[in-house]
């Protein structure tokens, strides 16, 4: 595998109307990655896997990351690829697009139709994630039930009020279980609400 | 190959070899019969976490634990709970007055173990706890956590003898140490070793005790044990102990007021209680680079150790076990910004 | 261009198109509560007569947010809870985690935790390949004989862990920069037992299934999976290779010191039932070769790299993959690390199991349901992995 | 046997009955083979062994679980409660085709008791001499409903057939 | 039947001597037992059959389940049930408890009657079943002329309580189940008739008891057993195949498979109503072994059996020991095959079973009509063998196949 920047090269010569970053990983890890825009991901990705050179053919893994905004930068959706050569051995090619945290807008191409693997990943981070996936075949909510309105994955997802009880009181929790009716036996109730009057 | 019918009959005569060896062979039936036979469990087995005490006489006196709340915090499904004990004054005490391990979230992943510094929390390997019910019986409080250190060399005997070396080691050097350094006066009242004997309980029945505002408390458990604590000191319970035992120092010296130390709190983190503590004098702000847990890991409270080394009667910085490297670091950058290094 | 997306459209059954079904087709759903879904799992066929025309995993019942679970704690934390996600492999999946953060800090692994490694993920290798062959025959309607037989040599293996470890399940055993305990001489005997011993169970268990007919002809041919196809749909593990795909992580990326052991891969041609029975049966033959390597070459040394902190442990900001061959697959951990980096900003599970459902439906339509739970079977999965 | 020969009618009439009048198709059919137990039953008080077995392997064992078979892969089985209206109006329809054939019937049994026609013996030694009388005496209208069978069942095979390629 | 009724006199005059001494009712009915009437005589002779019948069979069935599981555990290195009485011996006691005590479970949406319609009806046929099947020299509670005949005709009706059960359900995976059971046992009855045929041309005979009288003789009553033909050895296991079909055992348990669709038609029962299934399932399945020693394995015959007392003593041991054999072989072979799917199933009958069958039947022809005995065995294990081998190419070209691995370089 060449290096990162002159990877960057090849893709950008190859899609020219991409902008294409390069973000850094932890300095141990030397997994640096390439940011890509929205417009352009679906065709960077079909390049990286057809091109004779990289032959991506192996998705490995997908997911999505939640930056919330900070003091200094806006926030956003990154999803992440992980992309390997199954025909050449080598690896990993990680490509990263961003995509806003507001759940109207969040939506970003899916790599599905490239690799089949990212079906099921790409619907987790729907699910998890509430990331839109533009040409899925069959974006469904997928660990959580249907009817799920959330996304739970969110860095600012705030849990309902369904805590089951849970007899340590080490924390807050139990306090909020007696007020906002969460999962208890009727005796524990009755001396939490004793305790409470007194 | 041969005949069709060929493989079935191939593994008629396994499954025959196998049902006459039941009958014969040790290796082929591995079942035992449960309740009258049982598997010797080996040394490592785990199962739930007990608090290890020295002495069979006095066990709460003696445990190991000095309530310095690691566990509770490392605990990756937070199912320990603990609360330091105080005396009358609210001073708090070295070891857990509730000490609570809700067994049936606890997923005996030994992390309590191996993060404790003062060996206090180990692994026990009974896995006998069924219960009838799902809620109380499950947790298990101090009177059944506490295990005699026998009991430790019983179940586990190579660990416990390496962890009694280590604890033999450990004391020596402390009382090595604690002797040159007895000069000066702020020291030597203060107690040697975290392994040397506990100050004793409440000593004076008082009528009513509160629990301070800044104790990490809802109001609800506050005024449990404000209650709890009141009722304790009224009936004299605790009295009896009162007698210093040898080594035990009288009251520390900072007698000041617990209270008014807003970063007195081991939730916070260490840049936020630094901010709490931005304007005051250095002592407070030294105080606020600790770990707020007063486990006397040291061998004073937070507060004590604080007025040590801004006295300059304590010059090793690193006594922080809670707080680790990060309270030492603090520490000697504090001192070295107030020009005392 | 980006494409508008109509919103998450509710999904029907309704199989075929132009009218190729025209009998009464049946709607059932297998799961979530059934013998051979391997735990809380869900598949909604449509089936004509027999035969499966329609197939939906459904998943997400034993979901825990695991993830999430690992954002909320210190690194360490996570440890134990990664136990927890492939049930039957915890050591494999300490592993992984331990590598993924090893990568992201860069620590050094002493040679002897590595081996210790080998050791313990070769077992678990052993251990889960038998005991899904017998899941695999539970299915098949073998009333469990395979599968105790299986269970009776995991036994021995799980009684190693427990010595090890202190559990037979949740080990819990490796840290960053090593193993919590080192291994014992006694223990390493008792693994050498183990890898003498479990070529002759494995003879007797061929002996039993290899050749019997029924078998045979319940599974060559049934659940094909095309090469071209494994790759595409990132299928990894026994089931890529069953498939004829050469790719195993333990050659490709020379974790640990696999670099230095010498094995060979086993690759199937149809990537059927069968093949993937039979891979995993050779798989088997050389993990007992890396055993008995491993156990010869493992040096004297520390078990744990002395610089990595227990407590207040931390990672410099920024992003890194990690991965191995786990026995289900290429089991991923994706980290993230934020400013402060005492906990993961991001913890991403890359499983196996989960991924290589997504052909499921693939493999399955055409074939009769009676063959549906075997193609589950033999894809190998636990309900811990998948739903998180 | 006069009471089991009562029984065995009532049984018969009975289930006959329910198999036209329920509204469930498969309730019918389950009735229909109350009816062909009776019958079965009658045999057996005749000392037709052979026959018997017979009526019981192919009407119940085949005929009314080929029905029954059929009836499962069938969508709507079930009707409202209550029985059916049996050929709607026309009941005087049946009544009339009832009445023509037991008069019918009556008249023949009259004229000629079937215990006359019956060879001596025929109705105890029943396998043996239905053995002989199939393959020696009437060897080849035996053979020729032999292969017309066949001929049926190749010929339902190719229909089934047709329709398997037609979908394809 | 006939013969209880001679020997129901002394019987009788047997019990009014016992009851002789009893105070106030000794007398008279000892006096009435001594010289019955025939009625009183008649109705003795049915019921001792009917309560022999219906007292050890289940019997047997309870304790089978018992060493069905025993022997399961073992074949698996297990221990088997062993806390209810030693050995476990009152497990089946246990279970029947437990059965009878537990709720029973009708779904809502099923079809109330025929749901309780079903259990009752699976049971009746294994019953009547045991009717035609000789237990001892001479012993057969009714001595039908078209004994296998009846045997035949009352298995297939046990059918319709499978379909009763699955379709009154109201579940998909009971309904998946009873059309695999009707499919099955349709399909099965052909080459198991065809089978016993072969029996019926050398016995000459449907009768039970002729055939298995025809076993008798030879050296030490055994060499004459059917299954020491060519022919006979071939229908055994064609017949046994059948015989495993029809009661849904392993490997061919597919209207049942757990692993499948869960219990197949009784997954909806609970309680008593499954016990009731599982009775008639096993009895079915004892009786189809009961059989299957009649027509081969010699019936009764074994050495030192043949008329009188101890001799009936002796012929009841050796067919209860065939029996019991013939268990253990369905319980080995449940430990040990995997179970065959519903499309084989059926092409195994209809190509291989079925095909087999008749040419089982052109053996015995050869074999009668070739007056030499060591020529009619060449000839007619030649003409066998050749034809097994020729079957099972065909079938095994169909679905199996041998592998090489290759290794990655």
């Amino acid at each position: 595998m060449e290096a990162i920047e002159k990877i960057k090269e090849i893709a950008a010569q190859a899609v020219p109307a991409a902008k294409i970053e390069i973000i850094n990983s932890t300095p141990a890890a030397q997994q640096p990655a390439l940011l890509v825009d929205r417009e352009h991901i679906y065709a960077v990705g079909k390049f990286f896997k057809e091109d004779p050179r990289f032959q991506m053919d192996f998705c490995s893994c997908v997911t999505a990351v939640d930056y919330l905004p900070k003091a200094d930068k806006s926030g956003c959706i990154e999803v992440v690829y992980h992309l390997y050569s199954v025909a050449q051995k080598q690896g990993p090619i990680v490509l990263k697009v961003r995509a806003p945290r507001e759940l109207d807008q969040c939506r970003v191409p899916s790599l599905t139709p490239l690799w089949r693997a990212c079906e099921f990943q790409e619907r987790e981070a729907y699910d998890l994630y509430g990331v839109k996936f533009d040409g899925h075949p069959d974006l469904r909510r997928i660990l959580m039930w249907d009817e799920f309105v959330d996304h739970p994955m969110r860095k600012d997802y705030v849990p309902p009020p369904d805590y089951e009880w849970e007899p340590t009181p080490h924390d807050d929790t139990l306090q909020r279980a007696v007020e906002e009716g969460g999962i208890m036996p009727p005796t524990a109730r009755e001396e939490l609400e004793k305790a409470k009057k007194k | 190959m041969g005949f069709i019918g060929k493989g079935l009959f191939e593994g008629m005569v396994v499954t025959a070899r196998n049902f006459v060896g039941s009958y014969f062979d040790k290796e082929r039936l591995v079942t035992v019969q449960y309740p009258e036979e049982r598997v010797q469990v080996p040394e490592n087995s785990r199962t739930f976490p007990f608090l290890v005490f020295d002495k069979d006489s006095d066990p709460v006196a003696s445990m190991r634990c000095v309530a310095c709340k690691i566990c509770e915090v490392e605990c990756p499904p937070q199912c320990i709970y603990i609360v330091m004990d105080r005396d009358e004054k609210g001073k708090p005490q070295q070891r857990p007055k509730v000490f609570d391990i809700d067994i049936s979230v606890c997923m005996q992943c030994q992390i309590c173990v191996e993060v404790c510094p003062f060996d206090a929390i180990k692994m026990d390997n009974n896995y006998e706890k069924s219960q009838y019910g799902r809620f109380d019986e499950l947790v298990e409080h101090l009177p059944e956590l506490l295990k005699s250190n026998e009991f430790y060399n019983k179940i586990k005997p190579t660990e416990a003898t390496a962890v009694d070396a280590k604890l033999k080691a450990d004391a020596e050097k402390k009382a090595k140490k604690a002797a040159p350094a007895a000069k000066p006066a702020a020291t030597a009242a203060k107690p040697a070793a975290p392994a040397a004997p506990k100050p004793a309980p409440v000593a004076a029945p008082t009528a009513k005790i509160a629990i301070p505002d800044d104790a990490p408390f809802t109001p609800e458990q506050r005024q449990w044990l404000s209650g709890y604590l009141s009722t304790v000191a009224a009936s004299g319970v605790a009295p009896a102990a009162a007698a210093p035992v040898a080594g035990t120092p009288a009251a520390p010296a900072t007698e000041a007021p617990a209270g008014n130390w807003p970063w007195h709190d081991p939730g916070l983190g260490m840049q936020r209680r630094l901010d709490l503590a931005k304007e005051t004098p250095i002592a407070d702000k030294l105080m606020a680079a600790m770990a707020q847990t007063d486990c006397h890991a040291c061998g004073y409270d937070c507060r004590g150790y604080a007025d040590a080394i801004a006295t300059g009667a304590e010059t090793d910085l690193s006594l922080c076990l809670p707080g680790e490297a990060e309270t030492a670091n603090m520490l000697k950058k504090l001192m070295q910004e107030a020009g005392k290094l | 261009m980006i494409q508008p997306l109509t919103d998450a459209k509710p999904y029907t059954l309704t199989p075929g198109s132009n009218g190729v079904i025209e009998t009464q087709t049946l709607e059932v759903s297998i799961g979530p509560q059934h013998p051979s879904t391997h735990g809380v799992f869900r598949m909604d066929c449509v089936l004509d007569g027999e035969s499966v025309v329609a197939l939906k995993p459904v998943m997400g019942y034993l979901h825990r947010n695991h993830e999430q679970l690992a954002e909320r704690m210190a690194w360490l934390g996570s440890m134990p809870y990664t136990d927890r996600l492939d049930y039957f492999n915890s050591m494999t999946n300490n592993w992984a985690y331990a590598l993924a953060v090893e990568k992201l800090a860069g620590i050094k692994v002493p040679d002897r935790a590595e081996y210790i490694r080998v050791i313990m993920a070769e077992l678990t290798r052993l251990l889960n390949h038998s005991c899904v062959i017998g899941f695999m025959l539970q299915d098949l309607g073998a009333w469990g004989t395979p599968l105790l037989y299986a269970f009776r040599e995991r036994e021995r293996i799980l009684d190693l862990y427990e010595a090890v470890s202190g559990s037979r399940m949740m080990c819990n055993y490796m840290r960053f920069g090593g193993v919590r305990v080192n291994l014992t001489d006694e223990n390493l005997a008792t693994a050498k037992d183990i890898a003498t011993r479990f070529p002759r169970f494995l003879d007797e268990f061929e002996k039993l299934l290899t050749n019997n007919e029924v078998l045979l002809a319940r599974t060559q041919r049934v659940g094909v999976l095309p090469k071209e196809l494994a790759i595409n749909a990132g299928i990894s593990g026994p089931m890529a290779r069953a498939s004829g795909v050469d790719y195993d992580l333990r050659k490709v990326d020379k974790y640990g010191v696999y670099g230095r052991l010498e094995f060979r891969v086993p690759l199937g041609d149809i990537g059927d039932v069968y093949d993937r029975y039979y891979i995993r049966v050779l798989e088997m033959r050389e993990s007992i070769k890396i055993l008995q390597q491993a156990l010869r070459d493992i040096p004297q040394g520390p078990h744990i790299a002395p610089e990595v902190k227990l407590r207040n442990f931390k990672i410099p900001p920024g992003d890194g993959y990690g991965r191995i061959e786990g026995p289900k697959g290429e089991l991923g951990f994706y980290l993230v690390s934020d400013e402060g980096g005492k906990q993961p900003y991001r913890y991403h599970v890359r499983p196996p199991s989960f991924i290589n459902l997504t052909i499921l439906e693939d493999m399955c339509v055409g074939h009769k349901v009676a063959d549906v739970v075997v193609i589950l079977g033999s894809v190998d999965i636990v309900l811990g992995e998948v739903d998180r | 046997m006069e009471i089991a020969f009562w029984i065995l009618s009532a049984i018969t009439v009975i289930g006959a009955i329910l198999a036209i009048t329920m509204r469930n198709l498969v309730h019918c059919v389950l009735s229909l083979i109350l009816f062909f137990l009776g019958i079965a039953g009658h045999y057996l008080l005749l000392r037709a062994d052979f026959l018997f077995a017979v009526q019981v392997l192919i009407y119940i064992g085949a005929v009314a679980v080929l029905i029954l078979f059929a009836i499962m892969l069938t969508r709507h089985v079930t009707g409202t409660e209550g029985p059916r209206e049996v050929l709607g109006g026309k009941w005087w329809a049946g009544m009339g085709t009832a009445v023509i054939i037991a008069g019918l019937l009556w008249a023949i049994i009259r004229k000629d008791p079937l215990a006359a026609m019956l060879p001596a013996g025929m109705a105890s030694t029943s396998v043996t001499e239905i053995g002989r009388a199939l393959v020696a005496d009437w060897l080849v209208p035996f053979e020729a409903m032999g292969v017309l069978l066949t001929a049926a069942l190749i010929g339902a095979v190719v229909i089934a057939l047709e329709e398997v390629i037609r979908k394809r | 039947m006939d013969q209880v009724y001679k020997v129901a006199p002394q019987l009788l005059k047997f019990l009014s001597y016992l009851l002789g001494w009893l105070p106030w009712i000794g007398k008279p009915v000892a006096g009435f037992l001594s010289n019955p009437p025939a009625w009183f005589l008649l109705a003795v002779a049915i019921a001792i059959p009917i309560l022999f019948v219906v007292s050890v069979f289940p019997g047997i069935f309870a304790y089978t389940t018992l060493v069905e599981r025993k022997a399961l555990g073992r074949i698996q290195n297990r221990i088997g049930p062993n806390r209810v009485g030693r050995w476990g011996l009152l497990q089946p006691i246990a279970d029947g408890v437990k059965l009878l005590t537990k709720e029973d479970i009708v779904p809502r949406s099923a079809d109330k009657f025929v749901h309780f319609l079903a259990p009752v009806i699976a049971v009746i046929p294994s019953v009547l079943l045991f009717s035609v099947v000789p237990v001892g020299a001479g012993l057969v509670p009714v001595d039908l002329n078209i004994g296998i005949l009846f045997a035949f005709a009352i298995s297939t009706a046990s059918v319709l309580a499978l379909f009763m059960g699955g379709w009154a359900s109201r579940n998909k995976f009971s309904l998946l189940g009873a059309m695999r059971a009707v499919a099955q046992v349709v399909s099965y009855e052909v080459p198991m008739v065809l089978a016993a045929v072969a029996v019926v041309m050398a016995a000459g005979s449907l009768s039970t008891l002729a055939i298995a009288k025809a076993q008798g003789g030879g050296i030490l009553n055994v060499t004459h057993w059917f299954v020491f033909r060519p022919w006979g050895f071939v229908g055994f296991i064609l017949f046994t195949i059948g015989a495993m079909a029809e009661s849904a055992r392993t490997p061919f348990d597919i209207p049942e498979a757990e692993s499948e669709i869960i219990a197949g038609y009784h997954t909806e029962y609970s309680g008593f109503k499954f016990a009731l299934f599982q009775l008639g399932e096993y009895l079915a399945s004892i009786a189809m072994a009961g059989i299957t020693v009649t027509m081969f394995l010699g019936g009764y015959n074994g050495p030192g059996s043949g008329p009188g007392i101890l001799g009936g003593l002796i012929s009841m041991f050796w067919f209860f020991a065939k029996l019991g054999g013939m268990i253990v072989l369905t319980i080995w072979i449940r430990g040990t095959w995997p179970r065959v799917r519903v499309d084989q199933l059926m092409s195994f009958a209809w190509k291989v079973l079925l095909p087999m069958s008749i040419v089982n039947i052109v053996a015995v022809g050869m074999w009668h009509y070739i007056a030499i005995r060591p020529i009619a065995w060449v000839v007619t294990t030649l003409w066998l063998v050749l034809w097994f081998i020729t079957l099972s190419k065909l079938a095994a070209s169909e679905n199996i196949e041998k592998r090489e691995y290759r290794y990655a370089s």
